[in-house]
């Protein structure tokens, strides 16, 4: 492999993420202001492993692991395969639990300066509301419920059903005057129905998406490769996906906040997101594999919204782009 | 990217910036067996600061296959690192057709080191890949004179690493498996040992290979209530600890091998 | 890129499909026996294009491209757009209809003496019974009803819902003795439910996995690449989302017939389908980069099944693999 | 893989057997513009059965990419073919990138050709990177005694083909955006014609280039009722005519670019 080749695909190459910068471009996701409109995505930014690379308060927002209201040791190893374009994992949701949460990562993050969307965890309505209650006196600054891993005991069960949903969203909305972002799955027939219940049940924004089912078979011995057997897909691979998901949902509903996600690898990825309806964009996988990626696909995009004042003046004010279908 | 730079930066929390994912350019490339290949990049950062067991993410250059390849630092001269690594998958085939001049993206150093910091009698004992890191420790351990070390390698069959070791460690011994394996040499080592030599309590060994190995390894440090220092591996989605996905269980629960470890002592993982 | 890289992913390179060979392995779907597990998927294997590359006779089966009971034009152009590791399509079915597919391709693939897996499309049960009515009485081997196309209005909206899956078979069934294959669709909150009414009501093997949503924009104009919008997304990227749907299958039902597809590039890609619990593996977007990619695929699986003389016995009398969970 | 003997072959119902996707060789590689490059690759295959406005597939090296890149045959000799394109996206850039020496994956040559059978004179109208297949028109009807062929080139700035065609073209016209366009030669070469070759029956116009030319050419054509050959662009699947992708409306319904096409008659098209 050439280097030229390494200037048309890995861009991240000779990118300096620790210089101090400001973006030009940002953007308001259910009325709070967001530095760039990318972010990192829920379990691909530990404070710890990457706040080393990068200052974490000058992009969009930090999407936290998701908690849970006790520690969870997730599933055995191996977690993760490699897929053609993604991986595979399953970790499970492993985390040390809200209360470690409230005492560590969130006033760490708070007192760096960055805007933080929290992730939650749960196996049921009562572990969602017991972890919403206590993050509600917190700092945080958006609330994202994830009612689409695929890597829990009924882990998308509320997330693929909007009567589960509108009773979790009616038992939630109560206990917090935060933003509530609901994650959603995009293993369903249709995920329209889906928003609408978010939508029409309180929630201030959907974001998606999370990840798609999926496994590898390790064919010199016939066996899964992940220990979960099953784990959740992510990557290059199911971009196209996610932005039909997030344009569908824009087609369906004009002006509700949408955070997309999902192989975000280049500014102009998170581009297609934008036109495709989103608000903001958070970047996951990428960062897996170079931790500067969320850094260096804000700078791309930055650069890119120059170009497209009317998009960037759009967010600026926590608008969206809306295709008007011939 | 400039390391000088980046190393002098520090995040609001004052702890020092780290290069990220770069490019480096590949230096020495050469087939020591049929399937085993050592490399060389220049990469000044790793070569200034990685310790014994610390490992880098090698990155393959088609872009179907994102997930990071992590190989033990093996050596360092000057600004060069050297890896060793089996050829087992598509990565590994792809590094085994670079060739010196070509370029490679690599993250590190990453993960804890052994332990070295106490004197005393180290074994270094190596079982097939496991040997690249042990041989790093020799490195590191060489020209100290609080330290004994001994090298205990076991190999399949080609002695691929022999001399890396040698040039590191006075004492090495080499088995490959027909003839037995670490614990044979473990037990012959021990047989030599008479007088107080045979008082174990400054010996520490450091370890890396399959993962029976070591739980052999373990079990025989144990019953002689001898230190040991486990390098552990897992499959990685990131190798610098943000995706929870390299865990072992230990008795402090799940912990991430790529940060936490990959070097966990026998007493964390619980091995007897 | 070098030479070298090439001979890691392109294996087609120098591979000579026209030379006569027969494979060892074959396997047995519903009754019917393929020569290799290695088929071609439907709308991808066109008569006159593809047997100009190879002889269709010494494959397993060629699936043909869906033919409804008139002649359809599809939707406009363009129909195409890249995705990583794949493309999106929204070819929309077009097709010269059933009468011209029974004077025509089918005659002349059963002179040639391939084994004919006929695609069934239709707007309506109507649609489908015409056609089915029409293959009943023809050389066909096996028909396989489409329920799963994304790219036609009221394409999918049967192979979402099991009860009217059902009260299709119910129609179809008594109208022909040969196997009745029903395609699914991935879009899907969960794939099992759709193969049990499948199953259930007479049914004699499922094939698997149809295309995903998903849609491309082109981020210089800001607009939808393909004309209709959306399209359904094919190609390496979606095989671990394939092989995890294929094995949900098999484990819920031992022994019905799965035929698998979904990003099979290679052997070795195939292999993992039949350890998943496949019968059978068609190829589709591979032969659209590569003429001679099926029959490539099915010698590179030849030989792997060489070692693997469980898997390849069970193949040959119409069983399939099926790993017991610990 | 043998050409020759996969020649020789036929399949079931007595067609010749083609060669697949094939790696080649890049023998040339120029930059005409900052923009356009000029690649020659070594296909015997192709050189020897490409027909003009036949195009073949190029591919991508990197396993992301995996659609076919379509590109007019511009020009062969011996066995070595030539392309002339435009760098607009991934795939192009890559191209761009190659050197003499590197490989790249090919399959063609691929669809219909220019009806070059009747005598009379040619006009050669191609528009930007619609010149390669009009090149290639005009090297086969190069040395031809019942033709006469005229060239009517039409640039955005740069002339990157005029040296091309001049090799088979004696007469050679080229007009760029500032000064007008294709339509303005058109007029201009008309103008020049008189007596008997006013009547314009024994006119062939073969054209190339962006949508909106060709229509203006087909619309010129349709009201002097000269014939007219377009050669259409479309995104393509496969190429080879196994997708029904790359469809175009025709009077007949709609046809496949790659195979039906990429060359329709006016009248096919139905354009006026
Ligand atoms: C901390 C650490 C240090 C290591 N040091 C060395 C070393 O010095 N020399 C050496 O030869 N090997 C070493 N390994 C193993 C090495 O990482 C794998 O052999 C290599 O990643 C295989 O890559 P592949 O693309 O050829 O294999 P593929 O099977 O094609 O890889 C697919 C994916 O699985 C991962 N994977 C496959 N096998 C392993 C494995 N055994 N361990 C972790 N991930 C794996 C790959 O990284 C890749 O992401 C080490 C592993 C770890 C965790
Ligand atoms: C029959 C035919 C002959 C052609 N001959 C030439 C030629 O001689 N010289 C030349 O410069 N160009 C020619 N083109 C256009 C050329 O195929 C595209 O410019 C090229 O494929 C762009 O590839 P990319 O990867 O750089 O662009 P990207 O936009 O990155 O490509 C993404 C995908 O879209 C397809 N695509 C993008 N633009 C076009 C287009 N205009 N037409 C068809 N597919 C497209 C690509 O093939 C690829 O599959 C021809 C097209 C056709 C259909
Ligand atoms: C290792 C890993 C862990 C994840 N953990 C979470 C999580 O805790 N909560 C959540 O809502 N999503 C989680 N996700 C999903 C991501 O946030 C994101 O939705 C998905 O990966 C798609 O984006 P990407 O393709 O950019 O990775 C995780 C993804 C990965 C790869
Ligand atoms: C261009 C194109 C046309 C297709 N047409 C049909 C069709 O007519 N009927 C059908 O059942 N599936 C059709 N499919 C789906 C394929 O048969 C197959 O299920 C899908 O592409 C996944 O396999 P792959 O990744 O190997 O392409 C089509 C796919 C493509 C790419
Ligand atoms: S590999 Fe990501 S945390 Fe260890
Ligand atoms: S591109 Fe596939 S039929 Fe033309």
């Amino acid at each position: 492999m050439s280097a030229r080749e390494t200037t048309t695909e890995l861009q991240h190459v000779h990118f300096d993420a620790t210089e101090p910068r400001t973006f030009r471009h940002g953007t308001v996701v259910a009325g709070v202001p967001w530095k760039s409109p990318i972010g990192t995505a829920a379990g691909t930014y530990n404070l710890d492993a990457c706040s080393v690379y990068y200052n974490p308060a000058i992009l969009g927002a930090v999407s936290t692991k998701g908690v849970s209201p006790v520690p969870w040791e997730g599933n055995p190893a191996p977690r993760t395969a490699e897929t053609p374009a993604g991986t595979v994992n399953s970790v499970g949701l492993q985390n040390p639990g809200v209360d470690h949460y409230l005492e560590d990562d969130l006033p760490r993050l708070k007192a760096m300066g960055a805007t933080v969307v929290s992730n939650v965890a749960g196996h049921s309505d009562d572990d969602f509301a017991e972890v919403v209650e206590k993050l509600a006196k917190s700092e945080a600054d958006m609330l994202e419920i994830n009612v689409s891993c695929p890597n829990v005991k009924s882990g998308t069960s509320v997330g693929k059903d909007p009567v589960a949903l509108c009773t979790l969203l009616k038992r939630l909305r109560p206990l917090t005057d935060k933003p509530l972002i609901i994650k959603l799955t995009p293993n369903v027939d249709d995920v329209v129905p889906i928003a609408r219940a978010a939508i029409e049940n309180g929630a201030d924004a959907v974001s998606l998406i999370n990840t798609f089912v999926g496994m590898r078979i390790d064919t010199h011995t016939g066996r899964p490769i992940l220990a979960n057997v099953t784990g959740g897909v992510s990557g290059p691979a199911v971009h196209p996906m996610a932005v039909a998901m997030v344009y569908k949902i824009r087609q369906a509903f004009h002006d509700f906040p949408i955070i997309a996600m999902g192989g975000t690898f280049s500014g102009d990825d998170a581009l297609e997101f934008l036109y495709a309806g989103a608000n903001a964009v958070e970047v996951g996988s990428a960062a897996l594999v170079d931790p500067a990626a969320p850094v260096r696909i804000a700078t791309e995009l930055d650069e890119l919204l120059d170009s497209r004042p009317e998009l960037a003046d759009a967010l600026a004010v926590g608008k969206n782009w809306i295709h008007v279908q011939d | 990217m400039s390391c000088a730079r980046t190393f002098l930066q520090t995040n609001p929390e004052g702890r020092a910036y780290l290069p990220s994912r770069r490019t480096v350019e590949i230096v020495g490339h050469e087939l020591l067996t049929e399937s085993i290949v050592q490399l060389t990049v220049r990469d000044e950062y790793i070569a200034q600061h990685a310790q014994a067991a610390q490992f880098a993410n090698l990155y393959s250059s088609n872009s179907l296959q994102i997930s990071p390849r992590p190989f033990g630092v093996a050596e360092v001269h000057d600004d060069e690192v050297t890896f060793l690594f089996a050829v087992v998958g598509r990565g590994t085939e792809e590094f085994r057709d670079k060739q010196v001049g070509d370029t490679i993206d690599i993250l590190g150093p990453l993960g804890k080191s052994f332990d070295l910091s106490e004197p005393g009698r180290y074994l270094l004992v190596g079982g097939g890949l496991g040997i690249p890191p042990i041989a790093h420790a020799a490195q590191k351990l060489s020209g100290r004179s609080d330290v004994q070390a001994t090298a205990l390698l076991g190999y399949r069959d080609v002695h691929f690493a022999d001399e890396m070791l040698m040039r590191h460690c006075s004492d090495v011994r080499a088995i490959e498996n027909e003839q037995g394996n670490v614990i044979t040499l473990l037990d012959q080592w021990l047989a030599e040992q008479d007088g107080d030599a045979r008082n174990l309590s400054d010996v520490h060994i450091l370890t890396c290979g399959p993962h029976p190995m070591m739980k052999a390894v373990a079990s025989w440090a144990f019953k002689r209530d001898v230190k040991a220092q486990m390098n552990l591996e897992e499959r990685m989605g990131c190798g610098y600890g943000t995706c929870v996905v390299c865990i072992t269980p230990t008795i402090h629960g799940n912990q991430k091998v790529c940060i936490e470890g990959p070097v966990f002592t026998r007493e964390e993982l619980g091995w007897e």
